[in-house]
């Protein structure tokens, strides 16, 4: 990373494909950067997007959210809608003048632990290009006042 | 053979460096000497030179670039087609061709083979295209095998595909050649 | 269809004839061929073999050159250039630093825009089944089709789907009505690039083909390689000599049997040009002595 | 003010090598609310859970976290430990410090900081976790067994045996699966017919198995213990009941020249058929895409020769519902595509065929009648090549992994050759020879060293035709890959085991994860080998990877042992992991606005309208109310409630914003 500075990264993981993904990155010994901090959930379907303001207004410069790929969500469809109800959240995040690149979406199975080290690792990069994010603090209070 | 006196620079570093994969890669199949055509006249069937490669020992470097080997190499790719592993054979082949004249101690046996490229080298480089007469003439000097191929030249001249003279008088630029070929690493 | 043209050096000397029946066959076929101008030689096997950057250095001033006269697309019959051609084109664009330290050498700019084709990509183009029917003649012969290693491997270059059983040629073999046999040999390699330093591997690999072929009753060999060509015709004496067999069965260019279909004859397709003499009355006719069982069980 | 516990473990090096526990518990002393922070070595040690035991006593601690390895691994066992020493479960949490930092981390200051954060972020979710308590629920005592091979076989008598009732579903018109179609078996060499015939006929007439053959599942909803199985009966055009399989139909029969599935294309069967002699159920089924009635609507032979008029050509497909209390997956493995191999010719070539073909030219019930003759003329081969590892281990092509079974068979195959032909000449290209398990090397040895099989330590680069003769070219690794050429009059391809098609798509049907290669994945690699990722469901035999015979029946018998297990009681104890709309006394101050989007959202129709009445009847409001039994705890309800008024027990709203909170702050 030529940028210096540290990122702090949150991923939201559902329990039962990402979650244990991230498991068989460890159980395989795969390295990756050490910004992330997982919070787990029982299904993407619980994630509520404010969730993502919140990390943004306590500082956070970016964030993961992660879970089965479509069809293999263990709650049938839980990833589907948190699919759906993204399309419009993102719009009004955008709105808030939050710089969308801080967000990742991703699909990570269970059987895939070197993909999440990758995704990790690809985040990390790209947000240290980015700088500490700022947007919130600056611009999404005073439009949200 | 003692697994004692490595090299600092190995040579199987240099190949992963110039393929990308390291030669451990290779399981040793025997696929690859399966199906080499040109297997029957090498001192080292092609998957004996890749186990060399793995054991990163100095005396098995010398046996691979010593090796008549790397010059029977015909480049048809039949090996790399049905690798199993997608190990790059020919490729390993130019490099290690190009290792064993760097460090000069190519086989006995492949010196009319290098002769024929140098020769036919020379000819592009002064004639820009390949000439049959300047290259056999160049390769004949090279290696004094003057009765060579003796009839077929008269043949050939007689079914019209031996040109006397060159069709073409263009140097290529000394820029093409070799010295300036060693800046060029190799693509992964 | 106008097309770009790398004849390659041996359209000059030793394949005259391959360039005689292309060059004869390409106005009935509507192909209006443009060479590229100044064109030097691709650097064959001997440049890869001991000068790798010569071995990028020459076809990349090749295609630098056809992009220079506006070609998106470029033939090249010789199946050797082709293979060459084609295999620095997918290096030079698999990396950028060595793509430029190359256009640094050759002192051009190189895009890589140009497409390289091999012969039998242009001809299934221009010789379709409906084109063949309007062929004065048609070609009625048993023939096997050699596509040897340079127009099949590696798969990476040269596209080919099928590259343990190709079969481009033989249909293009059907469509002028000829029968092309299964055969063993279709990719095995002639071994062209020792044919001048090592005669007798040469001898034995070529004598292979040519077993198989006159095995099966071929009254021909179809090629579209001249490395090929010269092995397995210029070579026939050593080729006997090594395996103490006598082979009648004459080698033909794709395009010199093309040529035959519409009705050209032998003297505009270099014919003459052939050491073994094309004549396709007679079966080729030689005896093979049985095989043993596990060869190199020694 | 909450007491909580801290307790950082070691796992030995695996965290304590790049993690600094001490510090890391140092640290979470300080967090306001822990009142107890101490590492060791192992915390799942008996010592180490009577730490947790001894401070939840001492400091009489309200939350513990134990920060350790993934939750996915212990978390039972330490929410048990606090459950003995009298503290809710539920207000135990785990920190993952191995799968998630030590283990993919290097040792480093950032590593540790990384560890203090995941724990405090844990401390602050126990902070706020409430008793919860486990939820009962009802049991129906019916195993459904997807798939009717040796394993499904062998689970589903276990289970029947047991008490309990099965109801097996197969696609194909018989059960018996690949193992029904094997010669003989290793290491024993005993016909595979007689051992698996007696266990089939078993299945058929056991009170407690119902058998579902030609059907598939359609779809499988509900949970562990109350799943219903949609199962779609494809019409066999039989009145099963009356058909007494004698076989007339078959004779009658004038399209004779479909190739037989069971003989691998090697022998022909009619239109109408059964698959096989000793077929369960011993019922013909017709195939539609081959019978002139439903092509051309003519010919209706079968008809009018069955003495029983059991034919019903005008017969349609049949879904039927079961209430099913747990799953086994036995839907076993096929072998890989035949189009893999276009240097040893497969499909070129009649006389190169898959091991599977080979099996059945060896079976006395296969189209030779056991005799050894090649497809192509019906010779006796006198040389034969059998190349092993033919797909397997070839990541080029894709398929990277030891299909585990194919050395073995290989072995047999050239056993049971040279004992058929005995002037005849058995050779085996072979890489490695796998042959791991009780009598297995001794076997192999045999063939080597009895029967005199020449084993070539090499791989084949290519298989050609010349002169009626299979050229095998290949190399002998142990004589300096010298060069070897074989001319053979039939070659055997060791054919890669893969996931069967549609692997895929019953998983999503299922919910249970798989793997890369489509295989069903197994809860955990070492001690949960049999179960999966969804509560309820089980695997057995080669669906899960390709397994040999006692290998399945084994792990077969193991799932049985689940579902017996699961079944000894009457209810289950459930997660109380589940939804609740708030519903503070009285009634009426329930938040919840009645939008219902939650009801939509929810994929277990766990939602319930309630009316909330006054005294008099009178209804004051309608709102959501989840029913626990249903609802598997996605949660998908929370995110979509407006009005905040549903929360998801142990993943609370004020759970997660004090986890993220704490995370950067």
């Amino acid at each position: 990373m030529e940028n210096s500075f540290e990122p702090k990264i949150v991923a939201f993981v559902c329990n039962w494909c990402t979650y244990a993904g991230a498991d068989l990155t460890g159980t395989s010994r795969t390295k990756y950067a050490t910004n992330v901090r997982i919070v787990r959930f029982p299904c993407t379907g619980r994630i509520d997007y404010n969730l993502l303001l919140k990390a943004f207004e306590q500082g956070a410069d970016g964030v993961i959210v992660s879970g089965c790929h479509p069809n293999d969500c263990h709650y049938t469809s839980g990833n589907f809608h948190a699919r759906r109800r993204w399309i419009v959240f993102r719009q009004m995040m955008e709105y808030m003048g939050i710089d969308m690149r801080r967000v990742k979406f991703s699909w990570v199975s269970a059987a895939e632990g070197a993909k999440w080290a990758e995704i990790v690792n690809e985040t990390v990069q790209e947000i240290c290009d980015l700088d500490p994010s700022k947007e919130f603090s600056e611009t999404a209070i005073q439009k949200v006042a | 053979m003692s697994i004692a006196n490595h090299v600092d620079v190995t040579l199987a570093e240099t190949v992963q460096d110039e393929i990308g994969m390291s030669v451990n890669h290779c399981y040793q199949c025997g696929k690859c000497s399966a199906g080499c055509p040109a297997a029957n006249e090498m001192d080292f069937a092609p998957s004996i030179i890749m186990r060399l490669l793995q054991t990163r020992e100095a005396a098995s470097e010398m046996k691979i670039l010593g090796s008549y080997t790397i010059w029977l190499c015909l480049a048809c790719h039949t090996c790399d087609a049905r690798c199993p592993m997608d190990v790059d054979l020919p490729r390993i082949m130019d490099i290690l061709r190009a290792e064993s004249l760097r460090r000069k101690v190519v086989h006995r046996g492949a010196r009319d083979i290098i002769a024929f490229h140098k020769s036919f080298l020379h000819t592009i480089r002064h004639f820009g295209r390949m000439w049959e007469v300047g290259l056999v003439a160049g390769y004949k000097l090279r290696t004094r095998h003057f009765w060579q191929d003796i009839v077929l030249a008269p043949l050939m001249l007689k079914k019209g595909k031996l040109a006397l003279l060159p069709s073409y008088h263009k140097k290529l630029s000394s820029r093409f050649f070799s010295n300036a070929g060693r800046e060029v690493e190799q693509p992964k | 269809m106008k097309i770009g043209l790398y004849p390659g050096c041996s359209f000059e000397g030793s394949a005259r004839e391959y360039a005689e029946s292309l060059r004869a066959i390409a106005p009935p076929l509507g192909m209006e061929l443009e060479e590229v101008e100044g064109w030097s030689c691709c650097g064959a096997s001997s440049a890869h073999a001991i000068d790798h950057g010569l071995s990028l250095a020459l076809p990349a001033s090749i295609l630098a050159q056809a992009e220079r006269q506006k070609m998106d697309e470029m033939v090249v019959p010789c199946a050797a250039c082709f293979n060459r051609l084609a295999s620095a084109k997918s290096d030079l664009a698999a990396n950028a630093r060595v793509r430029q330290q190359v256009a640094d050498m050759i002192g051009m700019s190189y895009a890589g825009t140009t497409i390289v084709r091999n012969i039998l990509e242009v001809l299934d183009r221009v010789l379709t089944p409906e084109v063949s029917k309007t062929f004065p003649n048609t070609f009625p012969h048993k023939v096997v089709c050699y596509y040897g290693c340079l127009l099949v491997r590696p798969k990476s270059v040269t596209r080919e789907g099928r590259i343990e059983d190709p079969v481009q040629m033989d249909e293009l073999m059907n469509r002028i009505g000829a029968k092309p046999l299964d055969w063993g040999m279709k990719t095995e390699c002639c071994g062209a690039s020792l044919s001048v330093t090592r005669t007798d591997v040469v001898g034995r690999l070529s004598g292979n083909i040519l077993e198989d072929a006159a095995g099966r009753g071929a009254e021909a060999i179809i090629v579209a390689c001249p490395m090929c060509h010269s092995n397995l015709d210029m070579r026939r004496k050593d080729i006997e000599r090594t395996t103490g067999k006598k082979f009648s069965i004459p080698i033909l260019y794709v395009t010199q049997a093309i040529g035959l279909a519409l009705g050209l004859d032998h003297k505009q397709l270099g014919m003459q040009r052939h050491f073994v003499p094309v004549d396709l009355k007679g079966k080729s006719k030689i005896q093979i002595k049985p095989q043993t069982g596990v060869k190199a069980a020694v | 003010m909450s007491r909580v516990g801290v307790f950082i473990c070691h796992c030995g090096e695996n965290i304590g090598a790049t993690v600094d526990c001490r510090k890391v518990a140092e640290t979470c002393a300080a967090i306001p609310g822990v009142s107890y922070s101490v590492d060791y070595k192992y915390m799942c040690s008996d010592p180490g859970q009577n730490l947790i035991r001894e401070a939840i006593k001492q400091k009489n601690l309200t939350g513990v976290v134990v920060a350790a390895c993934s939750p996915r691994m212990h978390e039972p066992t330490f929410r048990k430990t606090c459950a003995a020493e009298g503290l809710n479960p539920y207000m135990c949490e785990m920190a993952n410090l191995r799968e998630h930092c030590s283990w993919v981390h290097t040792k480093s200051d950032a590593t540790t900081e990384k560890a203090i954060d995941l724990v405090s972020m844990m401390v602050e979710k126990v902070k706020r976790n409430k008793p919860l308590y486990s939820i009962k629920v009802p049991v129906t005592k019916t195993a459904l067994v997807i798939g009717g091979g040796i394993a499904g076989i062998q689970a589903a008598l276990d289970i029947a045996n047991a008490g309990q009732k099965v109801v097996i579903v197969e696609r194909e018109p018989s059960i018996g699966g690949h193992m029904s179609q094997l010669s003989e078996t290793f290491p024993t060499l005993d016909c595979s017919q007689c051992i698996l015939t007696p266990r089939m006929v078993e299945v058929a007439q056991h009170p407690n198995i119902t058998l579902y053959t030609y059907s598939e599942v359609e779809s499988l909803t509900g949970f562990i213990g109350n799943f219903t199985a949609r199962i779609r009966k494809k019409a066999r055009g039989i009145d099963e009941k009356a058909c007494t399989g004698c076989g007339d139909c078959s004779t009658a029969c004038p399209f004779k020249k479909n190739p037989s599935e069971f003989n691998m294309g090697l022998g022909m069967r009619s239109a109408i058929y059964i698959p096989f002699p000793q077929a369960v159920p011993n019922k013909p089924v017709i195939d539609r895409a081959q019978c002139s009635y439903y092509l051309r609507g003519k010919c209706q032979f079968c008809v009018t020769k069955c003495p029983a008029n059991a034919i019903q050509l005008d017969q349609e497909d049949e879904l039927i519902d079961i209430p099913v209390g747990s799953v086994v997956v036995s839907t076993g493995f096929n072998i890989v595509d035949t189009s893999f191999f276009p240097e040893y010719g497969y499909g070129k070539y009649k006389d190169v065929v898959t091991g599977l073909q080979f099996e059945r030219l060896l079976s006395a019930s296969g189209p030779t009648l056991g005799e050894v003759k090649r497809p192509s003329d019906g010779k006796v081969p006198k040389k034969i090549v059998f190349i092993a590892c033919a797909g397997s281990r070839d990541p080029a092509k894709g398929i990277e992994y030891c299909s585990k079974i194919c050395c073995m068979y290989t072995a047999k195959h050239a056993m049971l050759y040279r004992h058929e032909v005995h002037d005849g000449d058995a050779y085996v290209f072979y890489m490695d020879i796998r042959a791991g398990g009780k009598g297995y090397d001794e076997f192999v040895r045999r063939a080597i060293e009895e029967d005199n099989v020449n084993y070539i330590r090499g791989r084949v680069s290519r298989v050609y035709e010349r002169g009626g003769k299979l050229i095998v070219r290949g190399a002998d690794t142990l004589l300096g890959a010298q060069q070897v050429e074989i001319e053979a009059d039939m070659v055997v391809l060791a054919t890669a085991g893969v996931a069967n098609a549609g692997a895929e798509e019953l998983a999503q049907k299922l919910h249970v994860s798989y793997d890369s290669h489509h295989f069903f994945a197994e809860a955990h690699p070492k001690l949960r080998p049999v179960e999966t990722n969804t509560a309820g469901i089980f695997l057995a035999g080669a669906c899960q990877s390709p397994k040999d015979i006692p290998d399945s029946v084994s792990q077969a018998s193991a799932a049985a042992s689940k579902v017996v297990g699961m079944f000894s009681g009457d209810e289950l104890t459930r997660e109380p992991v589940v939804a609740v709309v708030n519903r503070s006394a009285p009634p009426a101050f329930s938040t919840c606005v009645g939008c219902f989007m939650c009801q939509s959202a929810c994929p277990f129709h766990a939602i319930e309208r309630e009316e909330i009445k006054t005294r008099d009847g009178k209804i004051i409001k309608t709102v959501a109310k989840v029913n626990p039994g249903l609802c598997q705890g996605c949660g998908t309800c929370v995110a979509f409630c407006r009005s905040d008024s549903i929360d998801l027990q142990g993943y609370s709203n004020e759970q997660v914003y004090a986890e993220v909170m704490e995370l950067m702050s």
